[in-house]
């Protein structure tokens, strides 16, 4: 199984352990992940708040080499483990289905994109979170076949964030009231999925820099339901989700008045514990709220 | 308090709007939703439903001049959930689109998203010590998430220097491109 | 042939923007046109008389009139033709109003127009034959599937004009929704005091048969001639000798059996009887429940019946009734509601139907009458409502308004707090839909006087809070503001649709329905309880929602059409059907294989298979004869060489 | 009539009168403003609407033409609307290969209280054909006369070296006629030539012996069939008198290759024949050729062809005293060349191996309809123009095809209904050529009998291979004549039709 | 007689000579059939060889208008109807050029259904009067070719008017008839007398390779007495289609239909339309009744064969067959039907 691999700008710096883990686990699944040369910033939030075609262009940039290096090597798909960028990407292409549009973007480009085509061979890419990838194209059976540590007796709270299955019409994967791919997959690797109903429920996104006030009070909703809900740990899939509730779970419990002590980790470095992978890539130092005592469950011992 | 001036209808403003956003706006029949769910509703100024409807008024103003669209975290709970089928996150981040071009980009917002596509025009990605770095200096607000910043640098989720891309010359190209057409647009 | 052409003016309505004069004159050099001329309003008295005159005067064997629709006046002028002796079919019209003089006002363009429309209608003319009806008889019995209160009353009322029924229902007691309610809108009274008495009337009554547990599985024939196939479905108890005691109800071990008609709210015994009032009072076994019919061990309640009616050998089976028409009465179902991922799509206990609310209301109901939530038996202190669940929401494929929900409501907010004084009811809403009779005053009863909060917004979404209560997160769009209530149970008014099963009982009735399964009427205004299929009326909310005023009202309206059509001695045949030209017909059944109202059989002639067509069962939709490759079958006044005759007359090149 | 010059064009609508037609009315009603070229003609419902009517229309001078009905499930009959939804997508699909553009005629739904839905509909579809202005006449294209000569490349090796198991199924034809529970078998013999194979009719075992198998036997049998049936049951008749019982006819052999099989299957699923009246005797085909090909390779048409042989793929062919080899890739006819079934599947007996070939072999699509595709519309158009104009209307291409079971109430030679004239323009040639294609949706089963009878080597096969083609995009690959249970796709409905888009008329 | 030589180039400007004063029919490919259209200056030579369709309809068209007629109302009283008829029976002069023999004799076949009798047929004359025919001897009989069993020839000069003959460079024209000798006359070309042995001897040549004779001599006495052998005429038909390839392919068939076709009232008028019928058509036979006579296509078959070899030899005043053995009707056959398998079979059998 070979994907393009678009790992946005976050997993550079401060979701560096999402990155770490997503390839550890890939690799260990026999999956190769392509990184795209030279790729960019999508843009993100600040750039499809300007601008539609703006927001378009920063993206269909990335799409035209992801469609030129997927021809090179052959990859099926390709993947990004962020739904921020996965939305970009995902939207860009959604709008560039229209001709008008398109032509506009061409303008922005140095060269223009190379078109949607036909269904089933289309030269410009679609993109697919490296969740869908898992769950969907390796299969739940597969991965909980290479579990070696189950985790067994962790009691996980799934947290999807917002961007993952919405909006439906454009992302295409999963419900998107109630999605259920991580806790199929926690499920998979031995984990306890709690009842979470906030699951979709947004974070505050990058809202944290501007108006620490409003993720605050949005992350503090999350972590209490995780704690109502008897949760050991949030599991997510995004470096914004987990920004709030991670790093800032501090002010998010100055916000709410209640403290917190809720380790927040990525699904793929959950995924590591259970494939047994070793703490170098499970990069779980780089955490804010440290996971020792919650690991200690499972009889995994990490120096806090 | 004015009242509505009714006749006052700006119907270039909602076409504008319908076109941008691909959105029947006339379909909203103000049930609520949308407030209902949004995750940012106890701090906006006016409500999704009720930027939806001065849209339907034509009361250009009155959207242009709310800070809600400027607070709105797209999460697009709102489009989910809207029983028309109406993708308000899109109208909202047409609302911003209009707002940027007419110059209403008074919030502090603003400041943080020029900051992060300022660092991507000229590195090609996003460089996080540069937006928190702008974003002070656009703000003055020097202070910002400085107690986060014991907890980021020594596990080194930031790094100090920018990835500076080979084609970062293309992206900030892009951004020409995107200004000039503005202004031509103009 | 010799033609008269009459081009009305309609006083200004067609004359304002078409030269009928002129059109007139143009009409005079068409083919076999003997007369022609304009007329200010050809459907008036004297513009008739005028007709009759021409047709004597210039001995004219057909007719056309340039006018209004046909679909206005066709009739109008078919009966003025005949007047002045000619076959009523030989004539036709020229729609130059709703088609030509209102549409446009370019007069030349019109007035070439109206004179193609008019050499269309004469070429059309040339190739009229005289057709004449036939009359035949009628079975006196009316078919009333389903029996909810408008069956009931469709069929207490045709009984009592003397006309036969056979009433099918479904389940093994009649009394449908209306049975399973508490108390009615807006007068608060005992649903099952109302009903019961009428259940009554309808097992005694001495003209009506009442086959419960049954269902229509084929209906062939046609309006006064039905043959209905009625499967009636195996009960394993023999109702001629079930006394309806209830014993084997109390004996029989297997108590976890779903409850249907308490919308599953409770369980109820393998073999049961659905309610106290139930009619007919029999006893039925549930065979995917009962253990001697899965397992063969038990057969406790044959031990136990004191009259030996238990048999668990006993098989479905098929009756034929005739009957000269049928009340589809087969009602509605709420949707299903577990599409709203943001309500818990059922994962929640505590989120319920309003049906479900009002078994629990119900003195005869799972609870006795208390109030108690799914979860765990508490009663509920604060109850919220949601309106429109699965009405007025486009985004999933119901746009339309299930129109009682907002009364009964208010009307289980008011019931709430009579069961329980302490409790604090919210209902979120829309609007409030109570145009009936004394039913907007009811509604501000419940706000006024019981207190019920109502908030004017949509609930966007449900959570359990993990405290065993439910958040839940609306709006109140008038105070411009997000809301959000604990509630310990949460009541959604489920939007109707055709009950399951609507879609295959209108294919078997050969009546059209709509997407969400609703029966079509011939004329939304002025034929709402016919159907396009001769002899199938309907009755209830299988034609739309419906509250219990208007289906009772549509039940009885539907039995004045079964009488009215009944007492005909003799029922009249359109003409206008398919004909075969058996030399042609080369006897390969592809008409028969189309034809939706099994019109056409197959006979042999001389050893050779040709079609055939059953007069009265032919509607006239002419789709034989687009199917047919020889032209061999042909329908009456719409030919192929009369349709080739108007093509003909436009596209000559 | 003409039409308004300059102002109108001539567009046609077939509406049906309890949904479209009161549309119309509502919209009047409504004082709702439409183009005026529209011309309306009522009728019961768009299931009565014949898809040869609109055809009709747009080869006789119309520039558009609409069909109205009910929305699905809103018939007035409750299913005429489904069934017309099929066929007017055939047609619609159909026109581009006659050099029709298909945007030109257009079906659509309209319920009585759309107004003005009726209106958008009218005048979006007027500016349409006024945008696409004035339709081009068959009568004025400029015709094209040539025919391509491209051969397809073979779907499977053929092999003209005749079958080993031809003895075995005379055999089993002898044994079966001796018996005497045959009225006859069909098969085929020699001709006038080696390399002309005639139909043989079998009626007593030594007929057998004059049996051959091979490259020649090029003609269908499963066109025969119905009229034998016929003949056994007259036969069967003779000296019965009224109100005597009626014996059982004899059954009808039929000998058939793959194409042949298909022909019966097609008519066993119309129920046109019965199972019971023919007993079939099937043999693995290896392929047949155009003899127009051999003489072309030979180099003379008026060649004397003294003997044949075949070994493997390539034929020995003696004329005037000269040997010519040549190879099955030059000589196969054309439907030899995409054959996927050269076996049958139906048959009482079956001689030798069956003939298989992979399941997953794309067969390359026919030259004729790759070179009509290369066209503009206009040169199709020209292109059956010029076709047509020798057409001598011998119908051959009619009584060679096996689906043709109309005869003699065949509505070519029909004055009620009066679709063709007797007048012999090209254009009442050639529709004709249309009402057979149209007739032919859905059941033709690509024997190719029709061009290969045509005596001025007419390509109509072409028109049924159009439908062909559509109709598998529509239903599913669905191949007729390989089901006997599946329900000709013209003779039913889905309540939603997967592959049948719906078509917007879009805002003017 | 005149004789002229015709160079091969020299075709081409003799036959745009022609069409300045004739309308001139001659052979082109289209597709694989070679068909008799309208030949104009600009086009290619003629095709020398034979044509897929005979070409009797330049004397007998497939359909043409007999009769046009149409009312016309006078607008004051609309009662008063006028009808206006045309009968357009006049025909250009014509070329017929590069048919074969079998062909032009063809011609002398319908002359005896159109001519022959009390009746003639004024739409037939005026064309047969009109057209001149340049046969071109036939060089190349083929496998269906039978001309020589039934009197004729690939050179036979019967029906034509003037005869071509291709040698080394050209042509040898002949005159015929007066006609021919008159157009030869007038053509400016040279003298071919000299090359008239060689054509001679290549027609020599082409004869002996037409299908070995047999004598049909008994043809007409044969089929008498097989008239009522219906199992002979079943075993011989069971393979026909009833399609009318054979008939409208044949230079001698002469049967029509006529139709009213149009509507007089119509601005378009009425046609009176006499069109080419086939009898192998059950239609053919059938009355306004419903009855037919030849319901079966045995009897059908049975009166084509015996019209051809039997009928024709009584009413003919020459007692010919009206059959030219052309072999048409086997070579384009859609079974390959054989009619000389039928005809020697009644002999033989």
């Amino acid at each position: 199984m070979k994907f393009a691999y678009y790992p946005g700008c976050s997993g550079k710096g401060t979701s560096v352990e999402y990155e770490i883990s997503t390839k550890a686990v890939c690799s260990a699944l026999g999956i190769y992940l392509q990184e795209l040369a030279d790729w960019s910033c999508c843009g993100s939030t600040p750039a499809h708040a300007t601008d539609t075609l703006l927001s378009a262009a920063l993206s269909a940039r990335n799409l035209s080499l992801a469609a030129e290096a997927m021809k090179q090597s052959g990859a099926t798909k390709l993947a990004t483990p962020c739904p921020s960028c996965l939305a970009n990407l995902k939207t860009a292409r959604h709008h560039m289905a229209n001709q008008e549009f398109r032509r506009k973007v061409d303008k922005l480009l140095d060269s223009p994109c190379p078109p949607l085509g036909p269904k089933g061979e289309e030269p410009l890419p679609e993109t697919y979170s490296i969740l869908q990838l898992l769950v969907e194209d390796y299969g739940l059976e597969n991965i909980a076949a290479k579990v070696t540590r189950p985790l067994k007796g962790l009691k996980i709270a799934p947290y999807y964030g917002c961007l993952l299955s919405r909006p439906a019409p454009i992302m295409q994967f999963d419900d998107p009231e109630n999605p259920t791919s991580m806790d199929r997959l926690l499920e998979a690797l031995g984990a306890e999925v709690v009842p979470f109903p906030l699951k979709t429920e947004c974070c505050g996104a990058a809202m944290g820099i501007p108006r620490r006030d409003i993720t605050a009070r949005l992350s503090a909703r999350l972590l209490d339901a995780a704690t109502t809900f008897g949760a050991d740990m949030i599991a997510v899939a995004c470096p914004l989700c987990h920004m709030n509730l991670d790093l800032r779970q501090e002010q998010a419990a100055k916000a709410s008045g209640v403290s917190y002590d809720m380790p927040v980790l990525y699904f793929t470095q959950l995924m590591g514990i259970a494939l047994g992978l070793p703490d170098s890539d499970l990069a779980l130092d780089k955490l804010s709220v440290s996971p020792a005592a919650a690991l200690q469950k499972i009889g995994k011992e990490i120096s806090a | 308090m004015d009242s509505i001036n009714l006749r006052a209808r700006d119907e270039a403003f909602i076409r504008e709007v319908e076109k941008e956003s691909g959105q029947n706006i006339s379909t909203c029949y103000q049930c609520g939703n949308c407030t209902a769910g949004c995750p940012c509703g106890p701090v906006y100024d006016l409500q999704v439903n009720q930027i939806m409807r001065a849209i339907q008024l034509g009361d250009k103003k009155t959207v242009l001049e709310a800070a809600s669209p400027w607070l709105c975290v797209s999460c697009s709970t709102c489009s989910a959930r809207c029983p028309n089928d109406i993708d308000v996150a899109r109208v909202m981040d047409t609302v911003r689109h209009i707002g940027r071009r007419e110059g209403k980009t008074k919030y502090v917002i603003n400041a943080f998203w020029d900051s992060f596509l300022q660092t991507v025009r000229f590195c090609g990605r996003s460089y996080e010590l540069g937006i928190m770095a702008l974003f002070m200096l656009r703000t003055g607000r020097f202070y910002t998430d400085l107690d986060l910043a014991p907890r980021m640098l020594p596990k080194k989720k930031m790094p100090y220097l920018p990835h500076l891309i080979r084609g970062k010359a293309a992206v900030s190209r892009i951004f020409k491109r995107f200004n000039d057409m503005q202004q031509y647009d103009d | 042939m010799r033609i008269g052409v009459f081009i009305c003016h309609c006083g200004s309505n067609i004359a304002g923007t078409v030269d009928c004069a002129q059109v007139a004159k143009n009409a005079t050099a068409f083919p076999d046109v003997a007369f022609a001329t304009d007329t200010m309003y050809a459907c008036s008295e004297p513009g008739q008389d005028a007709i009759v005159a021409a047709v004597k005067e210039h001995h004219l064997d057909g007719v056309v009139v340039a006018s209004c629709t046909p679909r206005m006046h066709e009739p109008t002028f078919r009966r003025t033709v005949e007047r002045a002796g000619l076959n009523r079919y030989m004539f036709e019209m020229a729609n130059i109003r709703e088609h030509v003089s209102w549409i446009g006002k370019d007069k030349e363009a019109n007035t070439n127009k109206a004179t193609e429309l008019v050499r269309m209608a004469v070429e059309k003319l040339r190739r009229d034959a005289p057709l004449y009806t036939k009359k035949f008889d009628s079975v006196k019995k009316v078919l009333v599937i389903g029996g909810g209160v408008a069956g009931i009353q469709a069929a207490l009322d045709c009984a009592d004009a003397g006309i036969q029924v056979v009433m099918v229902e479904r389940e093994t007691s009649i009394g449908g929704k209306m049975a399973k309610l508490d108390k009615t809108f807006p007068t608060v009274d005992c649903s099952s005091c109302i009903l019961g008495p009428k259940m009554v009337d309808v097992a005694q009554h001495p003209n009506i048969k009442l086959l419960a547990a049954s269902e229509v599985t084929n209906v062939s024939g046609y309006v006064g001639n039905f043959t209905v196939s009625i499967k009636r479905r195996a009960t394993y108890v023999d109702w001629s000798k079930c006394t309806g005691c209830g014993l084997c109800t109390e004996k029989c071990p297997s108590k976890k059996t779903p409850d249907k008609f308490n919308e599953f709210m409770g369980p109820t015994t393998a073999i049961n009887i659905p309610f106290p009032q139930a009619i007919p009072k029999k006893a039925a076994i549930n065979p995917d429940y009962c253990r001697k019919i899965k397992d063969g061990k038990c057969g406790v309640c044959a031990k136990v019946c004191p009259t030996g009616a238990i048999n668990y050998e006993m098989q479905d089976e098929v009756i034929t009734e005739q009957v000269g028409a049928i009340v589809a009465a087969s009602g509605y179902d709420l949707m299903d509601w577990t599409v709203y991922g943001e309500y818990g799509a059922g994962r929640y206990p505590d989120v319920i139907t309003s049906l479900q609310y009002e078994r629990l209301l119900s003195a005869a109901g799972p609870t006795g009458g208390h109030i108690q939530r799914p979860s765990d038996g508490k009663e509920p202190k604060s109850v919220v409502f949601i309106q429109c669940v699965g009405s007025r929401d486009r985004s999933i494929g119901r746009p339309y308004c299930s129109g009682f929900c907002c009364m009964y409501t208010a009307k289980q907010a008011v019931l709430t707090k009579d069961h329980i004084p302490d409790s604090q009811s919210y209902v979120f809403y829309m609007d409030i839909r109570a145009p009936g009779k004394m039913y907007d005053e009811f509604t501000r009863r419940a706000m006024e006087e019981y207190g019920t909060e109502y908030i004017r917004g949509r609930v966007s979404c449900i959570q359990p809070n993990g405290r065993g209560q439910y958040l839940v997160r609306g709006v109140d769009t008038l105070m411009g503001k997000p809301v959000e209530v604990l509630a310990d149970l949460v009541v959604l008014a489920v939007g109707v649709e055709g009950a399951k099963g609507a879609g295959k009982l209108a294919e078997t009735l050969h009546i059209s329905y709509d997407h969400y399964g609703f029966f079509m009427e011939s004329h939304c205004k002025l034929r709402p309880v016919e159907t396009n299929t001769a002899g199938v009326f309907l009755a209830g909310a299988c034609q739309g929602a419906k509250d219990i005023p208007s289906s009772v009202a549509q039940g009885s309206g539907a039995a004045a059409k079964v009488i009215g059509l009944l007492s005909k001695p003799q029922l009249e045949s359109d003409p206008q059907i398919s004909v075969v030209d058996i030399k042609r017909c080369v006897g390969c059944g592809k008409c028969v294989d189309v034809c939706p109202f099994q019109a056409i059989t197959k006979q042999s002639i001389r050893g050779e298979v040709k079609a055939q067509v059953i007069e009265a069962v032919c509607q006239g939709c002419g789709l034989c004869v687009a199917t047919c490759p020889q032209g061999a079958i042909q329908l009456s006044h719409f030919t192929d060489n009369q349709i080739l005759a108007e093509v003909n007359a436009l596209c000559q090149c | 009539m003409s039409v308004l010059t300059g102002k109108e064009l001539r567009i046609v609508g077939f509406l049906c009168n309890w949904c479209s037609y009161g549309g119309a009315d509502t919209a009047g009603v409504a004082r709702a403003t439409q183009p005026t070229d529209l011309r309306i003609i009522r009728v019961p419902c768009s299931g009565r609407v014949n898809p040869l009517f609109p055809l009709k229309a747009l080869l006789s001078g119309a520039d558009g033409v609409l069909v109205s009905g009910c929305h699905p499930r809103d018939c007035h009959y409750s299913a005429g609307n489904f069934y017309a939804r099929r066929r007017l997508e055939l047609l619609k699909e159909f026109l581009p290969i006659i050099g029709i553009n298909p945007d030109r005629f257009e079906y659509t739904w309209v319920s009585a209280s759309e107004g003005q839905r009726w209106q958008q509909v009218v005048t979006a579809f007027t500016d349409r054909i006024h945008k696409l202005g004035p339709a081009p006449r068959f009568k004025d294209a400029e015709p094209i006369y040539d025919l391509p000569g491209a051969l397809t490349s073979l779907v499977r090796p053929l092999d003209c070296g005749g079958n080993p198991a031809l003895d075995e199924l005379k055999q089993q034809i002898r044994d079966a006629l001796a018996d005497g529970h045959l009225h006859c078998v069909v098969g085929w013999q020699q001709g006038y030539d080696p390399i002309h194979a005639t139909p043989l009719h079998m009626r007593k075992p030594e007929d057998v012996d004059r049996l051959i198998w091979g490259p020649f036997n090029i003609h269908s049998t499963a066109n025969m069939i119905t009229q034998l049936i016929k003949e056994a049951q007259d036969a069967a008749m003779v000296g019965v008198k009224r109100g005597d019982p009626i014996p059982p006819a004899k059954k009808v052999g039929v000998v058939v290759k793959g194409c042949d099989s298909k022909g019966l299957v097609e008519l066993l699923q119309e129920k046109l024949i019965d199972r019971n009246a023919v007993e079939i005797f099937a043999m693995g085909c290896n392929g047949t050729v155009s003899t127009d090909r051999i003489l072309a390779k030979i180099g003379n048409t008026a060649a004397r062809v003294s003997a044949v042989s075949g070994k493997g793929d390539t034929l020995t062919v003696t004329a005037d005293g000269t040997e010519y080899t040549m190879s099955m890739n030059d000589i196969a006819q054309d439907k030899c060349r995409a054959c996927k079934m050269p076996s049958a599947k139906v048959y009482d007996h079956f001689a030798g191996e069956p003939v298989t070939v992979a399941e997953d072999a794309v067969p390359e699509p026919a030259a004729i309809m790759a070179y009509l595709d290369s066209l503009t519309l206009d040169q199709r158009m020209g292109f059956w123009k010029g076709q047509m104009e020798r057409c001598i209307r011998c119908h051959a291409c009619r009584n060679a095809c096996p689906m043709c079971v109309c005869r003699e109430v065949c509505v070519a030679d029909s004055r009620e209904p009066h679709w063709v004239t007797q007048d012999d323009t090209v254009t009442n040639k050639f529709f004709f050529q249309l009402i057979h294609a149209l007739h032919l949706a859905g059941r033709c089963t690509g024997c190719g009998e029709c061009n290969r009878a045509c005596p001025v080597g007419i390509p109509v096969g072409a028109l049924k291979m159009q439908t062909g083609r559509i109709v598998q995009r529509l239903f599913d690959g669905y191949q007729p004549g390989t089901d006997a249970d599946a329900i000709p796709p013209f003779l039913g409905y889905e309540v939603e039709e997967k592959n049948i888009p719906e078509h917007h008329i879009e805002r003017a | 007689m005149t004789i002229c030589f015709l160079a091969t180039e020299g075709l081409v400007p003799w036959l745009a000579k022609l069409a300045q004063n004739y309308r001139v029919f001659a052979p082109r490919r289209e597709g694989k059939a070679i068909i008799f259209r309208p030949w104009k200056e600009g086009d290619k030579a003629p095709v020398p060889l034979k044509a897929t369709v005979a070409p009797k309809g330049v004397m007998f068209p497939a359909c043409e208008t007999l009769v046009s007629y149409k009312t016309t109302k006078d607008p004051q009283q609309l009662d008063k109807v006028s009808l206006t008829l045309k009968a357009p029976v006049k025909a250009e002069p014509t070329v017929l050029f590069g048919c074969r023999s079998c062909d032009a004799r063809g011609f002398v076949a319908l002359d005896k259904a159109y001519l022959g009798g009390k009746f003639k047929d004024p739409y037939y004359e005026a064309r047969r009067n009109a057209t001149l025919i340049i046969t071109h001897t036939c060089d190349n009989p083929t496998p269906t070719c039978f001309c020589t069993w039934v009197n004729g020839g690939p050179a036979s000069p019967e029906g034509s008017d003037v005869l071509m003959t291709a040698v080394q460079g050209g042509y040898v024209l002949e005159g015929i008839s007066q006609k021919g000798n008159d157009l030869l006359a007038g053509s400016g070309l040279p003298d071919g007398s000299d090359k008239l042995n060689e054509a001679r001897a290549l027609r020599t040549e082409a004869a002996k390779r037409v299908t070995p004779r047999k004598d049909l001599s008994k043809a007409a006495e044969r089929l008498k007495a097989r008239f009522t052998d219906m199992d002979f005429w079943i075993a011989q038909t069971a393979k026909c289609l009833s399609c009318g390839a054979c008939t409208f392919m044949c230079p001698t068939c002469q049967c029509f239909n006529i139709t009213d076709e149009g509507d007089p009232a119509s601005e378009q008028g009425g046609q009176r339309l006499r069109s080419w019928d086939y009898c192998m058509s059950p239609m053919f036979t059938r009355e306004a009744s419903g009855h037919n006579p030849r319901m079966v296509k045995a009897a059908r078959m049975r009166n084509r064969v015996s019209h051809k070899y039997w009928y024709s030899t009584e009413y003919s005043p020459d007692g010919r067959f009206s059959c030219t053995g052309c072999g048409r009707c086997i070579a384009q056959c859609p079974v390959s039907l054989d009619i000389r398998e039928i005809v020697v079979k009644a002999i033989e059998e």
